[in-house]
């Protein structure tokens, strides 16, 4: 568990920004580009002021033409420039697919060691207020099904530039997850330059009677979902991944070998999700011990609704994934769910990462 | 002023008076929609972000004129107009827009995708350009039922940049489908200018390299877009004809998302919108009409408007164990 | 488990294209179309002869633009219509994922069951003589994250034909997915029509040791494993899911509880893919007994390489499968392998499906 | 007929008998290479799907000749042409195909992901079309670079169907990138010929609408196809010269994919082959040089050759422990 240096608090939107400012500060070969980076929007704020500070050549916009930027990101890329590639919703990733999948993963191995892809595709989860089934879709598990990409999903300010910073200087494609309510949320992040590198998960909160794995968003409902269960008595403890590929399954492991119960939280469908493959990871360790109770919650397997009652329903919540802990630690007492009041207040809980 | 711009659109002789009337009615029922919508939006019971067409009704209500009923239309996120253009049903789509059981789309869509079937309203997709290949497809169907119906697919600037635009124009007119391409060509994607998008204005050059004819409105005249519209889809109606492709340049008054203006912003002017104003194809259709016929119309509209935001207000949510309704069809 | 009626033997790739035939033949609203399929090889045979049966307005190919091809098809579902879509390499529908995941899966929910995508689309893993990273992969772990598509694998002639006519009947977007190795297969299938539905697995064969848990191609590898392992004595249940969504995990569990011990040998990368869930499905059932041993195998977590003796060690094979199984079974007797002789045997014994 | 072809070609005054020869030892080279490797197939030591480019030399021959050896190319599965014409080297080529350690790509890529980065020479790819954003990535940092480098993207007339060309083109032209882009149309993809896939031939009007010239040759000539890809690469050296866009009409000879010769197949006529045979530009070329020089040509090609194979069947086989090299880099 990293201590921050620095008394700072950053906004996670603030944070990506520095993070990309500074690297390309520190390193030329760096630009930014992606439908919207420039305008006075700056991706709601997170590319704000670069194309001042660096110009219209390495901070531009594009054409809407998803596959072929995804394609000149790899070739700049093997040219020795290092592009972030930026994507207002992780939806539209699917337009960019086949050079993800087929060219970006696959290059320095399947030409022999002989190019690298140093590039970073930013891309932003969207929830409520109707965004609906096309604006609201965490696919990061399809790129974790791929060698030869990396995927981390920063749930905090701190871990937002710490991870920024690992992207960037990685030789590798990195598929950097953002979700647009962590933007707002602060930490304390220090001023210099430093990396959050893949391999590492954090615990963010102690607690002996079962391990919840929170990815993304879900790391703050995890954590609300910790403070309700604690008025049971039940003491939860939260790990956030950071990076998903690489997984950093060993710290899991190690929490559930204590606690004996798992609950992953994600932020994406369940079937042949993030919360799948943590479960199959534990599931077959020889390191796991034997009889650990595990289950996963995330969007229910629908679309997703815009109506507010359905919306409600489709996502995990700190409410539910307290119901679900509860039922896990104290399977006798059925039922058991937070109080209303206190878990509609469990939103103004403010959590100050780094964990 | 009013002669003026008499003079200017009524140079279309095919036009009867109750033509001007009914297409009167529909561009300012499309306006003064929105324009109700925008009003409502501060109160937050429109759960959805909502695209505005303000400005640029005159596209889908000229070229819906001139489709039969039956004849089928795709749309985009920014697709009330066109919804309301082909008649599609007005309680169901403010319903839409306030996430109720009764919408359009029982509140599983929202703004972005607004759906009638019964009016042959394909659904609305927040992904720019991915209607066009399902609108080719429903043409492919049209064709081979042989019933001379067309589909109209109506979408951005921005799409055009999109390479499925380009491989459903070689593939339509590889196989002469029905369909009619409108570009709704308001200059910008969000807050990006075409300067920024595209490297050559020709776009019309570059869709009759595929053997499509196609056509450009630069000025938004609803009477030419319906002439247009008209003459483009007469040869698709007989089976033999390929598609047709028809741009229309035309001005989004409002911000890209969301009810207001945003000539602040920094990304354009207000001078730019000023034309369009004096253009503006709703005051200008107006005033070809009597005094009173106007006044009958504009008075109906209130009344079917207030009753469809009633609708919406006192409609139910769709109940929470609903949500996995329709995940597959059985 | 279905009996055969029939005693005729039918290969893989002739199954599928009788049930093709025997559908369009039915119903006038099915049509073929896809690159190549009305070439004189006609997608390795599985489409020939169909536009001579059928003419050119059912049966025709395209231009290569996979993903606007994909939107005509959806087009073309929502208008009544039935298509079948072809592509003769997995790896290309990466090109397709926006239309199949944002336009396909959502539409019947996200227009409120206005519209249906009665829509099948197939296409195939490829594998060996250098097939290489972009013509092998088997991507159907990202299908199946998605609600709303339906996966299907069939891994012999008589499910290809029945999971065909399913797949085609069913008024939902169908993945169909389909392995080169197994087009020369036979099985025994009935010349009527009949249809494999979803949700169904098949037990293959037999054992109280271990679940096998075999997907496309490898159930046959499993069924080879299972042979091999039977020398030393080892039972090992071969079961194939058939359909991967919905998945039929009970059948599963219910082997499993019986056995103790899962292992699933997927066509795939592990990494959220099939094998994840399942693991997942079987670790978080309240029906599964405590302390189940589980493994998977999959394609090495590399791109895949041409080179053979690279490409050897990328695949599970029934000699690697069968040291798992053995390794499972019999801890003790640490690294069993089978014979190196009968293990290249095993690739002649004969399996005729439906198993 | 010798003297015939020599007419026909020698009309361009700026090439040097020196260029003469150097072009004619690739194109032979070339030929030689894709028939050694037809001959050696049935053998079974080529593990990888071969995609011959015989009979469309020239087009790779023709503008890698008036490129700069830091100049980059990108290419496709078929791809042994141009990778040669570039300066690939030759015995890392053929280890390549039997996918052996010394290969270009270490055995990892195989025949259709030929490399070789120090002449700057960028991986193919097997899906159709991929490779031509990735080239238009790398002109983007040659532009930023400003050295007057140039990129040109090899790929075939299918390739033209997939949205993601139009896309490369329109922010190519856009940005005024250093790309030659070059269609090796040989009227196929796979058995498939252009009537089934285009709508229409017009394709350099197409890419004429984004501001990028055009150019077609439409008889494989080797010394036309390097005048003009000479003409095109020069304004992009400079900097504000944005893309440029040849259309090379070549004929496939043999099969798709694979050694053998396919007119017995039913998709198309051994006639049609002919025309092309007859103004075979290795032929040609060979005629304009001196007996002995071309003799001598001949020799060397055929000893580098030999030895090629050579050193590829006697290179190791990655080994199995070094599956995991290079999944991500270090
Ligand atoms: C594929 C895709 N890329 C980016 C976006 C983000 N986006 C939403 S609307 C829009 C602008 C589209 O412009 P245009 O097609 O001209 O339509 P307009 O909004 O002007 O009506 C963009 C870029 C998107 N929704 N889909
Ligand atoms: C995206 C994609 N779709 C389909 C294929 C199957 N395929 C392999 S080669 C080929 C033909 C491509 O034709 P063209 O671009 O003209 O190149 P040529 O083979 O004629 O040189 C096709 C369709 C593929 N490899 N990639
Ligand atoms: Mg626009
Ligand atoms: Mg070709």
């Amino acid at each position: 568990m990293s201590t921050p240096n620095s008394p700072r608090l950053l906004h996670y939107v603030d944070a990506l920004r520095e993070a990309v400012s500074q690297e390309m500060e520190r390193d030329a070969r760096v630009f930014v580009f992606g439908l919207d980076v420039d305008d006075h929007r700056g991706i709601q704020g997170s590319t704000l002021g670069l194309q001042e500070e660096f110009g219209a050549k390495r901070v531009f916009t594009t054409p809407l033409s998803e596959d072929a930027m995804t394609g000149v990101a790899i070739g700049a890329a093997m040219a020795g420039l290092r592009p972030i590639h930026v994507h207002i919703r992780m939806d539209f990733l699917m337009l960019a697919m086949n050079q993800l999948i087929n060219i970006a993963a696959k290059a320095h191995y399947m030409y022999g060691g002989a190019v690298k892809v140093p590039l970073v595709v930013r891309s932003m989860i969207g929830k409520s207020w109707g965004q609906g089934a096309q604006h609201s879709q965490g696919l990061y598990g399809m790129f974790m099904h791929v060698p030869g990409l990396k995927v981390v999903a920063p749930s905090n300010a701190y871990d937002a530039k710490g991870c920024m910073i690992a992207a960037i200087r990685d030789d590798n494609p990195v598929i950097f997850v953002e979700h647009r309510l962590l933007y707002p949320t602060e930490a304390y992040v220090p001023e210099e330059l430093f990396a959050v590198p893949s391999g590492r998960a954090r615990r963010c909160a102690k607690g002996n009677d079962i391990t919840l794995v929170g990815i993304s968003n879900m790391v703050l409902e995890c954590l609300r979902a910790h403070e309700l269960v604690a008025e049971a008595g039940v003491q939860a403890e939260v790990i956030d991944p950071i990076w998903l590929a690489p997984l950093d399954i060993d710290t899991i492991i190690e929490s559930v070998n204590r606690t004996g119960r798992l609950l992953v939280a994600d932020n994406a469908w369940t079937n042949c999700g993030a919360s799948a493959e943590i479960l199959a990871r534990v599931s077959e360790s020889p390191k796991t011990l034997r009889g650990v109770q595990m289950a996963r919650l995330g969007f229910a397997a629908t679309t997703c609704p815009p109506s507010p009652l359905l919306e409600q329903e489709y996502y995990p919540n700190p409410a539910r994934i307290a119901a679900q802990i509860h039922q896990m630690v104290r399977p006798g007492e059925t039922g058991w769910t937070p109080d209303a009041a206190r878990a509609a207040l469990a939103y103004q809980l403010q959590f100050r990462g780094p964990f | 002023m009013g002669a003026a711009a008499r003079a200017e659109v009524s140079i279309v002789p095919e036009v009867l008076p109750a033509d001007l009337a009914s297409i009167y009615r529909k561009l300012r029922l499309i306006r003064r929609t929105e324009e109700e919508i925008a009003r409502v939006y501060p109160s937050d019971q429109i759960k959805s972000p909502v695209h505005l067409s303000i400005g640029q009704e005159s596209v889908p209500v000229g070229v819906c004129d001139v489709l039969r009923p039956d004849d089928v239309i795709s749309t985009t996120y920014r697709g009330h107009a066109a919804y309301l253009a082909k008649g599609g049903d007005l309680n169901a789509m403010i319903a839409e827009l306030y996430g109720k059981e009764t919408g359009c789309a029982r509140g599983r869509g929202g703004s972005m995708h607004l759906i009638d079937m019964k009016q042959y309203i394909l659904g609305g997709s927040a992904v720019v350009g991915t209607t066009i290949p399902v609108a080719v497809g429903y043409a492919l169907a049209l064709q081979r039922e042989g019933q001379g119906r067309v589909v109209a697919a109506f979408f951005g600037d921005g799409a055009t940049e999109e390479g499925v635009f380009h491989e459903s124009l070689n593939f339509a007119a590889l196989h002469r489908l029905p369909v009619l391409f409108v570009c709704e060509n308001n200059f910008y994607a969000i807050h990006e200018p075409l300067e920024k998008r595209w490297s050559s204005r020709q776009l019309c050059e570059r869709v009759r390299t595929y053997g499509i004819p196609a056509w450009q409105v630069a000025d938004g005249n609803v009477l030419e877009i319906r002439r247009l519209a008209g003459e483009a889809i007469g040869p698709l109606r007989t089976g033999a004809g390929g598609p047709a492709f028809l741009e229309c340049q035309v001005y989004r008054w409002r911000e890209h998302v969301g009810p207001q203006e945003d000539y602040e912003s920094g990304y354009r002017e207000r001078s730019e919108l000023e034309p369009w104003q004096e253009r503006d194809q709703v005051r200008l259709l107006g005033d070809q009409l009597g005094a009173a016929e106007r006044a009958g119309i504009d008075a109906e509209i209130e009344s079917v408007l207030a009753a469809a935001f009633q609708f919406a207000e006192t409609s139910k949510f769709p109940a929470a164990p609903d949500l996995f309704q329709n995940v597959y069809a059985e």
